[in-house]
């Protein structure tokens, strides 16, 4: 079966009007989700007041389980944010205009999950007061952070992050904004105003905006491939005997990746159902993301089993323990749930028939990413239960703390990214009607002789440019 | 913050520690502790808690592993493939093993913290700053020895009612919730031993500095000293053994192979300052 | 002379393509195609091929902002590592390179964007006002050529616009 | 740390001293406080420091723990008058060590369930009195008893407080003075004094080249534990004498030993008699040492026999025959774990015998010293004192009966009901720094000052070097105002009951009197000998010791009950970390893993994997041992350290009372032991109780620091051969 990405035909005031729509007039389902958003941050907020108050102690982290579902949830929000890079930016430089549609949520996405993912690192301190001493800001003492610790590589990578990926999505935003702020009145008009940077759609505007798209989307990928082997560094840089894997930048990478589709897949349908946006977010382009999500699937299980094949294969007792107690020891159970979500669940993507049908794929989009959640976890935790030192090994249950503030992340992420539906596109519109029009005319044979013939002097399709597949 | 100064010291400030690193070391504390004598009587872990105003944290605190011991009597059963046998009862008793902070001169801690709250002093240990720390507890997670203890709650009201606060050594601090702590080597007396050497206008000697462990020992199978005083018990010991700091391979000579000194996870490269002697069972 | 701002709207993209095509080859006489501005909703990287190659500094920003990260947060954290003696060293050196080419490479592509970000705010002429003819349809499905011309020539123009079936031509005396 | 609050609360303290002082201590002439400079008996505020203070830096001060009976010599670091940490005195029996009772001793001293005011029982429960109603009491009560219906119930006593106690018991017409230390020597010193004519004799530890110990924990809780260790690491050095260790539970000298061999409970002095028919049989040993009578009993006991008897197998007896013959001169002990059996007695005998057949007796046993000043000695403990006082007041022989540095009711066996038998006192009379069990009981609770906030005299029971008496000085003011040293009471007691020559303002300045009257001898010629002796801690006083003679006993064997409906044994064992339980109220000695199985905090009962497999348990699981005398319920550690027919059950928690570390924690074996008694020496068989265990189907998990039993590979300890260790580091 076979069906078009897009309605080529679609009336670009339709596109306008839809998009638009979907940001007004919230009815009482969105208020709900708003104030269960909100219940959840506030058993968060509660945790955390008491961990302020008490310490660490509740959370029942313990020697020698320093690190747990802060650090696990941490790297799991780190991941959830490469969505946005893959799909906005990779898929942009390679010209898949089936992104567009759908690729404003993605960023949104990645800049609200670093936004999650950074509070971890924060949450988890002994001292949260003096979590600015790890800025690398000029003391009269002459005291640094310590440039060492893949933890300041954490803080200047996640850093960076947020900036390119904050600004990659309001820079691809401002043409929308300008939209808005063409057809809001009263505060939105103000603020789209204001957002909007003066933008008029002058060949000017858009010939800068094209190169300033196309090469922070060539920095945003590096980026992201690097901050998520910091991410990675926190453990393989340590001498653990199961942190300690040269294999994990790539793996972490693709395991990012890998949540990051799923999540795509979930917000896609939960999207595409309650803005009505079918017109837009079409089962063809969840069909292409799904396949997409299948491949990094399956490069994430080959990394995975590699990790085991090289751990397995190598002479070092400690870290073969560490895999065997991943296996048999006291966490096993999850250890293989995470085994089976992550490598044998994504083989739904690759019957058709299950990728057309929205719920199965709704269910099996969150069946991933618990998975992939379960996999940070089941990095961070079994390794301390047993490392180098057999005095020291340990089973440990999280704490209420921690699970509180584990959930609570899920109830900030939806609040940011609820706002973020009612406030900003969350379809862009100008990169519908291009990929809307483009494909009306190369879609169309006479349309497009017609226009190379006006075209002057060089081949068309050697422009770089969003024209595509 | 100068360039100029990182452009003429570059050479200098690219040695790592293979090559003897940027710092010169005024001492170089180290221990070496005899298993054939100790007999893992707890006296040191106590006499540590005495010193060191360490938290006692409770049962259920401790059971949750939560506790505070800076020095750990660790207690071993033979196994049938390290020597041990299948026989029906433990017939070669127990091995004790004294676990402290081993001072390694890589430490594997000091790296990984993010605000360079633990770092080596001149003297050769391993510090840590109480005051710097933010509690990531990183290190904690990055020694393999297991060495470093968190504050997870503020114990200063519930392990010392009133009157056991007096007891409390005025000479370091009670630490609060959400920092890590750890052996120190007894940092504060090194320091009173420093001052009293200074006010007596002379250099620092042996015995001058001994830690609370050493202090206690029953049968003296703790030796603390200064591994750059040759003169020193326990460097004497060390080139007895034929063990020396730097390495992780210990080159002992053909009659050494049989020497008992050994630091523990060696192979790791830690360079740790805590040498141990085997224990000695007769079969 | 007084100088007129004049705007054409069409609703066919090739229509309005065409009329820049013939402003290009002189169709009004004292009207280059460098007074033509285009106002689109989309983008039309194919209008560069007629509007003549404007070109777009970015690159270089990217590339100086690329340099000057790598450059300056190399020497900002060795610099910082060298007078910061009492920083743990782990047995490693003052000043290590793995942990420096790491956030080194982060500070290149913080400073890239940045200065990417720069030079777009400047080159693209945003937090600049509105055009007087600015119409919201451009932001809808019209494209809008827009010149700057003679008094003389605001007429020819009129009528090349009319001849490719333009919607609405707006006018409007230049301060 | 906060300098400026002691000093205020120091002055406040005194302040109200001032206000107090007059109205209360009008009955008793007490010293309103002593500071630690000698001779100035001034309260003096920290606004004027003493010339020596100096703050910031800490000074050192001797003294004598009080912890065990042992008498250790400790050095107290002081600074700005607070005592912060103690360290073995070097010039000391225990050398330049301390052990970790010693450590935590501070603990006892900064308690805060220390008792701060006298008490007393009204109306059923104790209410705080003033010193001058309790004098009150005290004289109602206690003043006009008739002679011999008096007693003391006490700990071990030594130095002066002893003569001050001997003269008040003669002064109210009694001689019973009972001595009670749950962990004693007593049946061994029964033996020791039949054989070799003297009760304490020397042990040479580090002369020895093999050492085979029938359940003496010696570098735990048997005589002098921190002397024995300084020996140990002697003897385990050079040539590096052989440890053997005969018992049915691992103690920590097991922990070290060589060879750990469990026998059957009971069975020690079975084991010894097979190793001397080894000895003789295989060995050419010569008999001719051992009476005729001795040579048929130990004829009888075969290896075969041997090992029907005591689980031992032929093969580690051959060997540990092989060690002592090979190995001279060797030493041969026995301690608790023999001892305290119905035929405890036989078990020490035979060990003695050993050491008689191996010739080791005046090599490695040696007459000790004795203390030149013979009313100083140390009465030291025993259960048969608290046997034939339990009888006693079970009679209704006392009107009053004091009790000091003990707590039988938690120690003694529920069997005897003590707690009824005491009922039948009119008055007891409670000196002591905590609530304990016992001290609940008492009409009259008088509180004691610390052994650091007190000057005292004590002479060590076991200092087979030379004898001394130890001093103890105040290492800082007292906590509480209200306290008395034990040294003060007694004087006060004596002034009460108008004995003449003991009109001294204070027992500081009886004690100054009285060392200044020790013969020229001991006085030797020191300037000024009493700030001499402070200084050092110690006054060496010693006589000459007599020589050991070697008259054996009778060995014959009582065959070890086979137990019926109670299949186990049940091991109480001591340790350092709770001794008899006078530890439990530290925290420090709470959160110290035991040695063996780094339990904290609570009990727990060792048994066999084989057992465990038995009853199907695993550790944390819960087990009922159930004896004749009603059952307890504890987790079960298991591991191979302990006999297959034996459930090791520690002794020292499970209080009732105590104050808030002690209470509530763990169970107490001793609860239910069955009064078994040893008949030659009159001693409790505290190792006589049969059980049987039950699992109860609960289960908690057992509190132990350290997550694997084993290194799991890691060479974290390896151990080297002893071959290896003579080679390269023998002498």
């Amino acid at each position: 079966m076979h069906t078009k990405d897009i309605n080529e035909n679609i009336a670009w005031a339709k596109i306008n009007e839809d998009v638009l729509r979907s940001m007004e007039n919230p009815r009482v389902g969105y208020w709900v989700a708003v104030a269960a958003c909100i219940l959840m941050v506030s058993c968060a907020v509660l945790a955390e007041i008491y961990q302020y108050q008490v310490g660490m102690g509740p959370s029942n982290l313990n020697w020698p389980h320093m690190w747990d579902l802060y650090i696990a949830t941490f790297v799991f929000w780190i991941g959830m944010s490469h969505s946005g890079t893959l799909l906005s930016a990779i898929l942009h430089i390679i010209g898949a205009d089936w992104r567009k549609p759908i690729y404003r949520f993605a960023e949104a996405m990645t800049t609200f999950s670093l936004l999650t993912a950074g509070l971890f690192p924060i949450i988890h301190l002994g001292r949260v007061w003096n979590m600015y001493w790890v800025l690398p800001y000029v003391s009269d003492r002459g005291i640094w952070p310590n440039f060492r610790s893949p933890l300041i590589w954490d803080a200047f990578a996640i850093t960076t992050y947020l900036t390119s990926s904050a600004m990659f999505l309001f820079i691809g935003m401002i043409p929308d904004l300008a939209i808005c702020r063409d057809n809001a009145r009263g505060w939105r008009q103000k603020l789209y105003t204001v957002l909007s940077l003066g933008w008029q759609g002058d060949d000017r505007q858009w010939r800068h905006f094209r190169r300033i798209y196309l090469l922070m989307a060539c920095f945003l990928i590096p980026l992201a491939v690097s901050v998520h082997s910091i991410v990675s560094a926190d453990f393989a840089m340590s001498i653990m005997p199961g942190w300690h894997i040269t294999s994990f930048p790539p793996y972490f990478v693709a395991g990012a990746l890998y949540s990051g589709c799923a999540a795509i897949i979930t917000l896609f349908i939960i999207l595409r159902y309650f803005f009505r946006f079918e017109e837009y977010m079409t089962i063809p382009i969840l069909e292409k993301t799904c396949k997409l999500t299948f491949a990094i699937a399956m490069v994430w299980s080959y990394l995975t089993l590699v990790e085991f094949a090289s751990v397995w294969y190598g002479h070092d007792m400690a870290s073969k323990e560490a895999l065997i107690a991943r296996f048999t020891g006291a966490y096993a159970p999850f250890f293989w749930v995470m085994l089976f979500c992550g490598i044998v669940a994504p083989f739904g993507l690759a019957f058709e028939r299950m990728r057309r049908h929205l719920p199965t794929m709704f269910v099996l989009s969150l069946i991933l990413n618990v998975g992939m959640w379960l996999e940070r976890w089941m990095i961070v935790t079994p390794t301390l239960e047993s490392s180098y030192y057999p005095f020291a090994f340990d089973t440990m249950w999280p704490g209420i703390v921690q699970w509180a503030i584990v959930f609570g992340s899920f109830g900030w992420f939806g609040l940011l990214f609820l706002i973020f539906v009612k406030v900003f596109p969350s379809v862009s519109m100008y990169e519908v009607k291009e990929m809307v029009f483009h494909r009306r005319h190369y879609h169309s044979e006479e349309q497009a002789v017609k226009f190379h013939r006006r075209a002057t002097d060089r081949q068309l399709t050697d422009q770089p440019g969003t024209e595509g597949a | 913050m100068s360039l100029k100064n990182v452009l003429e010291n570059w050479s200098d400030y690219r040695k790592t520690h293979e090559q003897g690193g940027h710092h010169e070391y005024e001492h170089m504390w180290t221990l070496a502790i005899d298993l054939n004598k100790c007999t893992g009587c707890n006296a040191c872990s106590v006499a540590c808690y005495a010193e060191n105003n360490l938290a006692t944290v409770g049962k259920e605190k401790l059971h949750k592993g939560q506790g505070m011991h800076w020095l750990r009597m660790e207690r071993y059963w033979d196994e049938p493939q390290m020597g041990g046998d299948d026989a029906e009862y433990h017939e070669r008793g127990a091995s004790f093993l004294p676990m402290m902070c081993q001072h390694c001169n890589a430490a594997t801690c000091e790296p990984v913290c993010p605000v360079a709250a633990t770092y080596h002093t001149p003297d050769g240990l391993n510090a840590q700053v109480y005051n710097r720390c933010i509690g990531s507890r990183y290190c904690s997670n990055n020694c393999p020895y297991r060495l470093r203890y968190f504050n997870f709650y503020s114990y200063y009201d519930t392990s010392w009612p009133e009157p056991l606060n007096q007891q409390l050594n005025p000479d370091i601090s009670v630490r609060d919730k959400g920092v890590m702590e750890k052996c120190t080597f007894c940092v504060q007396r090194i320091r009173t031993g420093k001052d009293q050497a200074a006010s007596e206008g002379r250099e620092l000697r042996d015995g001058d500095v001994v830690t609370a462990c050493a202090q206690s020992c029953p049968t003296q199978a703790i030796v603390f000293g200064d591994m750059l005083d040759e003169e020193s018990e326990a460097a004497k010991l060390w080139a007895k053994q034929q063990v020396e700091l730097g390495p992780y391979e210990q080159k002992k000579d053909k009659e050494g192979s049989e020497l008992r000194g050994y630091r523990v996870l060696e192979a790791l490269n830690t360079d740790p300052c805590v040498m141990y002697l085997d224990r000695v069972r007769e079969a | 002379m007084r100088r007129y701002y004049v705007m054409g709207l069409f609703s066919n993209f090739e229509e309005a393509f065409s009329t820049i095509s013939d402003i290009r080859h002189h169709a009004v006489p004292g009207v280059s195609v460098d007074d033509v501005t285009l106002k689109s909703p989309i983008e039309h990287p194919e209008i560069e091929e007629i509007l003549g190659d404007r070109g777009s500094p970015l690159p270089k920003f990217a590339l100086f902002g690329a340099i000057f990260g790598m450059i300056f947060g190399f020497l900002f954290l060795a610099s910082a590592q060298a007078t910061f003696l009492v920083q743990p060293a782990g047995g490693k050196a003052v000043i290590t390179l793995p942990s420096n080419i790491v956030l080194s490479y982060e500070m290149l592509i913080l400073f890239a964007v940045l200065s990417t970000i720069v030079g777009f705010v400047i080159n693209a002429r945003l937090f600049t006002r509105r055009h007087p003819l600015y119409s919201e349809k451009v932001s809808l499905d019209q494209v809008g050529v827009l010149l700057e011309l003679d008094e003389k020539s605001v007429e020819p123009m009129k009528e090349l616009f009319k001849k490719h079936k333009v919607l609405e031509i707006r006018e409007e005396v230049a301060e | 740390m906060s300098g400026n609050d002691i000093n205020r609360r120091n002055f406040l303290k005194f302040m109200g001293l001032g206000g107090v002082g007059a109205a209360t201590l009008t009955g008793c002439d007490m010293p309103t406080t002593v500071t630690i400079e000698e001779g100035k008996e001034k309260v003096v505020s920290y606004l004027a420091p003493e010339e020596y203070v100096i703050p910031g830096i800490g000074n050192w001060f001797a003294s004598t723990c009080q912890q065990c009976p042992s008498g250790c010599g400790v050095h107290g670091r002081v600074r700005e008058g607070r005592v912060l940490k103690l360290e073995g005195n070097p010039e000391t029996l225990n050398g330049n060590g301390l052990c970790m009772m010693g450590q935590a001793s501070l603990q006892t001293h900064y308690n805060p369930d220390r008792i701060t005011q006298p008490m007393a029982r009204k109306g059923g429960s104790l209410v705080p009195v003033s010193w001058d109603e309790a004098w009150k009491l005290l004289q109602e009560n206690a003043g006009k008893v008739d002679a011999g219906r008096s007693a003391w119930f006490t700990g071990t006593v030594s130095g002066h407080q002893a003569v001050l106690l001997k003269a008040l018991n003669k002064a109210w017409g009694s001689q019973d003075h009972y001595v009670y230390e749950a962990i004693n020597n007593a049946v061994g010193e029964a033996v020791n004094e039949a054989v070799l004519g003297e009760a304490v004799p020397a042990y040479h530890l580090n002369k020895a080249k093999a050492i085979l110990s029938f359940g003496a924990d010696f570098l735990g809780t048997w005589v002098s534990p921190v002397h024995f260790a300084k020996q140990y690491a002697e003897f385990r050095t050079g040539d590096r004498g052989i440890l053997m260790q005969v018992e049915p539970k691992m103690s920590l000298t097991g922990a070290n030993a060589d060879m750990w061999v469990a026998a059957r409970p009971g069975t020690e002095g079975v084991v010894a008699l097979g190793i001397a028919n080894v000895l003789i049989s295989k060995h050419q040993v010569s008999g001719s040492v051992l009476p005729q009578a001795a040579l048929d009993v130990i004829a009888q006991y075969d290896v075969n026999k041997v090992t029907e008897v005591s689980g031992v197998s032929g093969d580690q007896l051959v060997r540990m025959a092989n060690y002592l013959r090979g190995n001279s001169p060797s030493l041969v002990l026995s301690g608790e774990s023999a001892h305290n059996h119905e035929n405890g007695y036989q078990n020490a005998m035979a060990a003695m015998m050993l050491n008689i057949l191996l010739g080791n007796v005046g090599k490695t046993i040696d007459g000790s010293n004795k203390l030149a000043v013979e009313e100083l000695q140390a009465k030291t403990g025993s259960s048969a004192a608290l046997l034939k006082f339990a009888e006693a007041v079970d009679a209704g022989k006392y009107d009053v009966v004091f009790f000091k540095g003990t707590n039988p009711l938690f120690t003694a066996p529920v069997a005897m009901d003590l707690a009824g038998k005491l009922a039948k006192v009119p008055f007891k009379v409670s000196l002591s720094m905590f609530l304990d069990d016992t001290t609940m009981q008492a009409d009259l609770v008088l509180p004691l000052s610390s052994p650091y906030e007190e000057w005292n005299t004590s002479v060590a029971p076991y200092q087979p070097v030379e004898a001394a008496i130890s001093m103890s000085q105040p290492l800082m003011n007292p906590l509480s105002s209200e306290t008395r040293s034990f040294g003060d009471l007694l004087l006060g007691m004596l002034k009460h009951h108008g004995v003449d020559g003991y009109d001294f303002p204070s027992y500081y300045a009886y004690l100054q009197d009285a060392m200044d009257k020790l013969p020229a001898s001991i006085k030797g010629s020191a300037v000024d000998f009493w700030a001499d002796s402070v200084q050092k801690g110690y006054v060496k006083a010693t006589a000459e010791g007599g020589s050991l003679t070697t008259k054996l006993g009778d060995l014959s064997q009582k065959a070890v009950d086979v137990g019926g409906d109670f299949p186990m044994h049940l091991v109480p064992s001591s340790n350092q970390t709770m001794w008899d339980g006078r530890n439990a109220n530290l925290p420090w000695m709470q959160e110290q893993p035991d040695q063996i199985s780094k339990v904290f905090w609570d009990s727990w009962a060792e048994i066999h994997p084989k057992t465990a497999a038995k009853l199907g348990v695993h550790e944390g699981d819960y087990i009922r041992i159930k004896s004749d005398q009603g059952s307890i319920d504890v987790k079960v550690y298991i591991y191979k350290g302990v006999h297959v027919d034996a459930v090791a059950v520690p002794m020292g928690r499970g209080h009732k009372e105590y104050g808030r570390y002690a209470k509530g924690n763990g169970v107490n074996p001793l609860s239910i032991l069955s009064e078994v008694i040893e008949p030659t020496s009159g001693e409790l068989a505290t190792h006589g109780t049969r059980v049987s265990i039950t699992k109860t189907g609960e289960h908690e998990e057992l509190p132990r620091l350290g997550g694997s039993e084993t290194q799991v590979g890691r060479r974290l300890v390896s151990t080297v051969s002893a071959e290896v260790f003579r080679r390269t580091e023998g002498a």
